[in-house]
């Protein structure tokens, strides 16, 4: 792999990356957002697949065949059944922070990533290290989408671009994580998903619904 | 000037002669791509020229009332889509109105004809009239930030806003295309070219039901020659758009700056395939998705906004060194 | 997805052209001299909108009318013709007029169904002025109550000569 | 106008009213003559001082200890030159407004003067001669904006006009003390070359304090709010000398003081550049969103002011800021484009509130909902005020054009290697120009549009007539400068770079961009060629006029028709969109902003509530900022007066009383 396919890669992958999570904010549909996450795992991998072969590392390679599994893969499927079947249940209907202010917010947000993680970027000036924006943008993003959306799917997305956004942070920052260390990772994301799965579940039994302002009732 | 040879002159008036020729073309094709997709025959490519050739053999009538605005109307967006198709780099690069105007002129070109429009709109005085010019002025007001920003994003890696300069620069660097920047300018643009050619999502072109129309409402009015010249212009502006962005984003096949004949003959071609994939996979596109609510349209120009503002921090920040 | 497989599952629908219509004795000239390409504007002057289902069939995409260069256009200015349906009522006879003085020269007017073309059911009414015919000069008639979307579209090829 | 006429109780026989009618028109030639002729002079001035080097006058005996002192600069000889062209249209335009109008003679004397004291604010070369000058120019309009004082909207707009001018004195006195006292000398060429040892936190106070009062007169947020009051209400040729010329002179202040002289001893900080930029892209925004809803045409055009003055210090500030960062041939860009926007918004907004009081002289409209129509029965004004909007809109062809190419072309090219903040703020600024570009020929398309063309909507525009020929003829020459700075911005080339090489703190030294035939910018690759483009668009129009001729013999002769009226016999004028219904889809995407009070109500019949009898829509548009901010602060200042008036019981004695204990407090504390 040349230097230049490799930055376009990077580049690419930065930019796909970034881009699932600003359409993530756009849409409203539970299952294309899911769509887009799964999307957004694999521009995921292909940061630690692409410095994997350029570096000729296999323990990023497999770093980045598991990080493909499991979050652009088995994490959106998982996901994907927790999605019910209600249509109430299938729109996020109405967000808390409606849509045009979330983009020019999402905007906000990512001109702020850009600015802060210029220090970081100049410590160590590599392609990769030029990338970090994006992934310190979907961060931000992430943590916005949490705070204003009303599903629990829509929030559990969140939860993962969050993930998401971390991992890339570290891959281009560290040049690869320890196969250990991803895996510990994505382990742990997978048994918060399992784990939101079942609350998914619980909700909808007692209140009909997974929209979280209704555990405001739960307050004595 | 200089460079102003007689060749770049001749793929001038090449590309003025071919888009008159071919938009009509492009839009029969992409009825007919529709057509075949929802199943019907459709009435073939040449639907369009039909329709112009008759309607340009019909009475002109004038409406009571109104004035010279509403009769030159229809020549001033003709007009200013043709000075654009002659200033583009389509086939080749040295148009010599290439320094005349730079991106930002055509846009306001561009913008030009869609006044002249809803000026026209207005002036008929009819209910429909203005509302198809309020709609459509407010979407050409919020399509302004995005196009000027993609357009800035567009301007960073040639270091001009001049579109030889722009196509130029992208040729001699195809990686520069694939950088985030470049991608998230192209969506951008995407959606503001859809949403100021009045295709879907944003306004239905075969809509017959006045209420939800944007740009049809304002011509309403026209009949025979002049409503021949409004279909025309919008065929023409919708191609050169399309072939805006074509090269713009896929620049090769472009002729030079002093093109040979064999060069303006394969920058011929090469653009008109290019425009005709465009044009295909937009109605293809269109197949799957219906207009949307007029007040969700902001949603989508914001969306589109944020993207290009994304495209012009990325541009910025990513600034590979192009060694 | 499924929308592009249900597309190429259907494939094409529309069912394949018959001949031109050719015999001078039956067809009309295209209005302008230009073959294969008519607009119509629609004008229901009190019909019991079974025409208007079978005009609606003319058009989906089993018969497909636009095959032959036939379009139903929003505005009369935009039009070539008057595709008129039903009886002429007081209140319709007024708009009917007017909608055929906003067609610009030169124009043809196709009365579809029994009604236009000599009042059927509902000749002699005490609400109805008369047949389309009777209040408009017409070109070209569409009997049938209500005429099928073959026949519409038989006589439409007749005007449009494709 | 039906009011002027109603201070007439008794009926004047025919004699006396003939006497009156030729005093009158004296008058009215009088006033706008000299007006005109101090305008040409003030042109002349200008550009000789521009071409031929700075002028200094001293009058010792005028003012007592320091004298006046008059010193004109290639800067402030644009300036000038600026309001002298103005006043000239304007002059002539008079001569006609002031007979239709019947302009009283109080304002009609004011007027010259108020051209006067404009003219010699930019030639002041000492703070005393400045602040005389303001002052006299604030009171003189004043004045003038008070002149249909029995109309109570006048009056209320002329207090908070009144009221706010002079905060803005107050502020500019402030700073022009601070700086003469720190720059040990009341001339500005003392003050210049000493301005190197004026201490940091002086120089904030001082720009802050003259960004304050500067901002306020040139219509800045959130100091504006006088601007859309007064302007509407003044007669309509003080509308447009004060729209086109006054507000100038806060630009003026902000680049003499701020730009100038105190960027003589060092650069200015980022921080400076920076405010400039943030407070004229939110007031461009703000400004032009208003533009977009308002339905008072002169209201429209004074909030359109607020939007370009914007514009153009967003331009300052860029060049501040670029300067500051070293990068000197892109801020003499910002600059040029600065003062290019100055040169085509005087034309087009003189234009544009000439062609204005010309429909309120002819119909007593400035209700946009009632125009309309204008077109067939005011022929020359429709032409005029189409070549205004279209300089307004930032079109091509358009007057605004080539100043905001500039402005986008200085922003594009800033430099951006190491600099977060200019990678930042750039992009953000080139958006604001953007959406104010954008919505500019929202507004302007609804003025022109729904104001001019299409069917009267009321009984007054139905029977309007032209304008008069010296009113045309003022326009004539608003429009002439409208086409120069559209197609032939290379006629203002030379001059703006006089005075770009007099600022050699803007980057002055650097080349400014080359204003030939074809714009072209130095350093970086970019051209323009306005001139070219009209001449290829009227080419390319006429081609495709030909165009639609092809087929022509196979078509019936051309016929004109009713208005396609969905089948019914005739469309009321009542059923065409308004001014009101064209913005309101911009209206409610903007709601969070513009916050307008909109309230429907409907009514049923008593016998069924599926029976609506009628269906009330109303909707008021107030400024946002001012209810917010104003309103608050009036009332505590009221609140605060109501307490203070206990101290006022209407005894002499005691006010005596008060005057001597005031005088005792001041001797002990100065002893």
């Amino acid at each position: 792999m040349t230097q230049a396919i490799y930055n376009g890669v990077l580049n690419l992958a930065a930019g796909a990356f970034l881009l699932a999570a600003v359409l993530v904010v756009w849409r409203r549909e539970v299952r294309a957002i899911v769509r887009l996450l799964a999307w957004q795992g694999l521009a995921l991998a292909a940061i630690p697949l692409a410095e994997g072969i350029y570096q000729d590392d296999a323990a990023l390679i497999a770093v980045g065949v598991v990080v493909l599994l499991l979050r652009a893969v088995a994490l959106p499927l998982l996901l994907a059944r927790a999605v019910g079947t209600e249509a109430h249940e299938r729109r996020e209907s109405t967000p808390l922070v409606n849509t045009t202010t979330s983009l020019l917010i999402t905007a906000a947000l990512t001109v702020l990533a850009y600015a802060v993680t210029r220090p970081v970027i100049a410590l160590d000036p590599s392609p990769a290290t030029r990338a970090v924006p994006a992934a310190f943008a979907v961060i931000l993003i992430a943590v916005f989408v949490m705070v204003s959306r009303r599903q629990a799917v829509s929030q559990a997305v969140g939860f993962m671009m969050l993930d998401n956004g971390i991992a890339a942070t570290a891959f281009l920052i560290t040049s690869g994580v320890p196969l250990i260390v991803e895996l510990g990772a994505s382990l742990d994301v997978l048994f918060a998903v399992l784990v939101l799965g079942l609350l998914t579940g619980h909700m909808r039994a007692t209140f009909g619904g997974t929209d979280l302002d209704q555990l405001r009732e739960l307050r004595g | 000037m200089s460079a102003m040879s007689v060749m770049s002159v001749v793929a001038t008036l090449l590309q003025v002669v071919a888009v008159l020729v071919g938009a009509p073309l492009v839009v029969g094709g992409m009825r007919q791509v529709r057509a075949r997709l929802e199943g019907r025959a459709g009435g073939g490519v040449g639907q369009p020229w039909r329709d112009l050739r008759k309607q340009l053999r019909k009475q002109q009538i004038t409406p009571l009332g109104t004035t010279v605005v509403f009769a030159l109307a229809p020549a001033v967006v003709a007009g200013t889509t043709l000075l654009i198709a002659a200033i583009l780099p389509l086939i080749s690069l040295g148009s010599p109105l290439d320094p005349a105007a730079d991106l930002f002129g055509v846009v306001g070109l561009l913008f030009l004809g869609t006044v002249a429009l809803t000026l026209a709109g207005l002036d008929t005085g009819t209910a429909f009239g203005g509302m198809g010019s309020s709609r459509e002025i407010t979407i050409a007001a919020l399509v302004e930030p995005t196009i000027l920003l993609a357009v800035f994003a567009l301007s960073v890696p040639g270091q001009s806003a001049n579109l030889a300069a722009i196509v130029a620069a992208a040729a001699d660097n195809p990686g520069q295309l694939v950088s985030p920047g470049s991608l998230l300018a192209f969506v951008a643009l995407a959606i503001v070219i859809i949403a100021e050619t009045g295709r879907l999502p944003v306004d239905n072109p075969s809509t017959h039901l006045e209420l939800t129309m944007i740009h049809e409402a304002m011509v309403l009015e026209y009949a025979g020659p002049r409503l021949a010249l409004v279909e025309w212009a919008s065929a023409m502006r919708l191609t050169v758009l399309l072939g805006l962005m074509a090269n713009l984003f896929l620049p090769w096949g472009i002729a030079g700056a002093d093109p040979s004949p064999l060069g303006i003959l394969i920058g011929f071609v090469v653009i008109s395939l290019k425009i005709l994939v465009l044009a295909g996979a937009l109605a293809a596109g269109e197949v799957f998705i219906a207009k949307l609510r007029y007040f969700r349209v902001p949603e989508l120009l914001a969306g589109s906004f944020l993207l290009a503002l994304l495209a012009v921090t990325a541009s910025y920040f990513f600034a590979t060194p192009t060694n | 997805m499924s929308w592009t497989s249900k597309i190429r599952r259907v494939g094409r629908m529309a069912e394949p052209a018959t001949p031109t219509p050719t015999n001078p004795a039956n067809t009309v000239e295209p209005p302008t001299g230009v073959t294969g390409s008519l607009q119509l504007r629609h004008v229901d002057c009190g019909s019991c909108n079974g025409c208007e289902l079978e005009i609606a069939g003319a058009f989906s995409a089993v018969y497909d009318a636009e095959q032959f260069g036939v379009r139903v256009v929003a505005s009369p200015r935009h039009a070539d013709g008057l595709i008129a349906t039903g009886v002429v009522t007081r209140n319709m006879h007024q708009p009917l007029l007017n909608t055929l003085n906003s067609i610009p020269q030169p124009r043809v007017v196709i009365a579809v169904g029994d009604c236009a073309v000599d009042g059927g059911a509902f000749a002699g009414g005490y609400a109805v002025v008369g047949s389309v015919a009777d209040v408009i000069p017409v070109d070209v008639r569409v009997p049938g109550c209500p005429p099928s979307p073959a026949e519409i579209i038989a006589a439409l090829r007749t005007v449009t000569g494709r | 106008m039906t009011t002027a006429l109603h201070e007439f109780p008794t009926v004047p026989t025919p004699g006396q009213t003939l006497r009156a009618a030729r005093r009158a028109r004296v008058h009215a030639v009088l006033s706008g003559g000299l007006t005109a002729a101090l305008g040409t002079v003030g042109v002349a001035l200008g550009l000789s001082v521009i071409f031929g080097g700075p002028r200094e006058l001293r009058v010792g005996w005028l003012l007592p200890l320091v004298g006046v002192q008059l010193n004109l600069d290639a800067l402030g000889g644009l300036f000038v030159a600026v309001t002298g062209a103005v006043s000239a249209a304007v002059g002539i335009y008079t001569v006609g407004y002031a007979r239709r109008e019947h302009l009283a003679r109080f304002p009609l004397t004011v007027l010259p003067l108020f051209v006067a004291a404009m003219m010699l604010v930019p030639a002041a070369g000492s703070v005393t001669t400045f602040l005389l000058t303001w002052e006299l120019m604030a009171a003189a309009s004043l004045v003038l904006v008070l002149s249909e004082h029995h109309r109570a909207e006048v009056r209320s707009a002329g207090v908070f006009y009144a009221v706010m001018t002079q905060l803005g004195f107050a502020a500019i006195l402030l700073a022009l003390v601070l700086l003469s006292a720190a720059g040990g000398g009341d001339s500005f060429d003392t003050i210049s070359a000493s301005s190197g040892d004026i201490p940091s936190g002086t120089r904030t106070a001082i720009f802050l304090l003259t960004l304050l009062g500067f901002g306020s007169k040139a219509g800045l947020l959130p100091l504006h709010a006088w601007l859309p009051r007064a302007h509407p209400e003044a007669p309509s040729p003080v509308s447009a000398l004060m729209s086109a010329a006054m507000v100038n002179m806060g630009i003026y202040g902000i680049i003499r003081f701020d730009l100038d002289i105190l960027g003589q001893g060092h650069p200015s900080p980022h921080w400076w550049g920076l405010t400039l930029m943030i407070f004229g892209a939110v007031s461009a925004v703000f400004g032009v969103l208003q533009a977009s809803v308002a339905t008072d045409l002169k209201r429209l055009l004074a909030y359109s002011t607020t939007e370009n003055m914007g514009l153009i210090t967003l331009a300052l500030g860029a060049a501040a800021l670029l300067s500051s960062y070293g990068a000197m041939a892109v801020a003499a860009l910002a600059m040029t484009a600065a003062l290019l926007l100055i040169l085509s918004h005087a034309a087009f907004k003189t234009l544009a509130f000439l062609a204005a009081g010309s429909v309120l002289a002819a119909t007593g409209l400035r209700d946009l909902d009632k125009l309309g129509g204008l077109a067939r029965r005011m022929p020359g004004t429709t032409v005029m005020f189409g070549i205004a909007a279209l300089g307004a809109s930032g079109l091509p062809l358009g007057a605004g054009f080539v100043g905001e190419w500039l402005l986008l072309q200085s922003l594009i090219h800033s430099p951006h290697d190491d600099t977060t903040l200019l990678m930042l703020v750039m992009p953000l600024s080139v958006g604001a120009v953007a959406l104010t570009t954008g919505l500019g020929i929202a507004a302007m398309v609804k003025a022109f549009g729904v104001g001019f063309l299409a069917r009267p909507r009321s009984a007054a525009a139905e029977a309007a007539r032209e304008a008069p020929a010296s009113m045309l003829t003022g326009m004539g020459l608003a429009a002439a400068a409208c086409t120069v700075s559209a197609v032939a911005p290379v006629l203002f080339g030379p001059l703006l770079e006089r005075v770009l090489t007099a600022l050699p703190t803007l980057g002055g030294e650097a080349a400014g961009p080359m204003l030939g035939a074809y714009l072209r910018l130095p350093g970086v690759t970019g051209s323009i060629a306005p001139g070219l483009i009209a001449v290829a668009l009227v080419v390319a129009v006429l081609l495709a006029l030909a165009l639609a001729r092809w087929g022509g013999r196979h078509r019936p002769a051309a016929v004109q028709a009713p208005l396609w009226a969905c089948g019914a016999d005739s469309l009321s004028p009542r059923m065409q969109y308004t001014a009101t219904s064209f913005a309101e889809p911009l209206q409610r995407v903007f709601d969070n902003v513009l916050r307008p009070e909109t309230d429907v109500e409907v009514t049923h019949y008593a016998e069924s509530q599926y029976l609506v009898e009628k269906v009330t829509y109303r909707t008021l548009q107030a400024d946002p900022v001012e209810q917010r901010l104003y309103t608050p602060v009036v009332r505590a200042v009221t609140a605060w007066a109501q307490y203070v008036r206990r101290a006022h019981p209407g005894s002499v004695h005691l006010y005596l009383a008060y005057g001597a204990i005031g005088l005792l407090v001041v001797l002990v504390v100065a002893r």
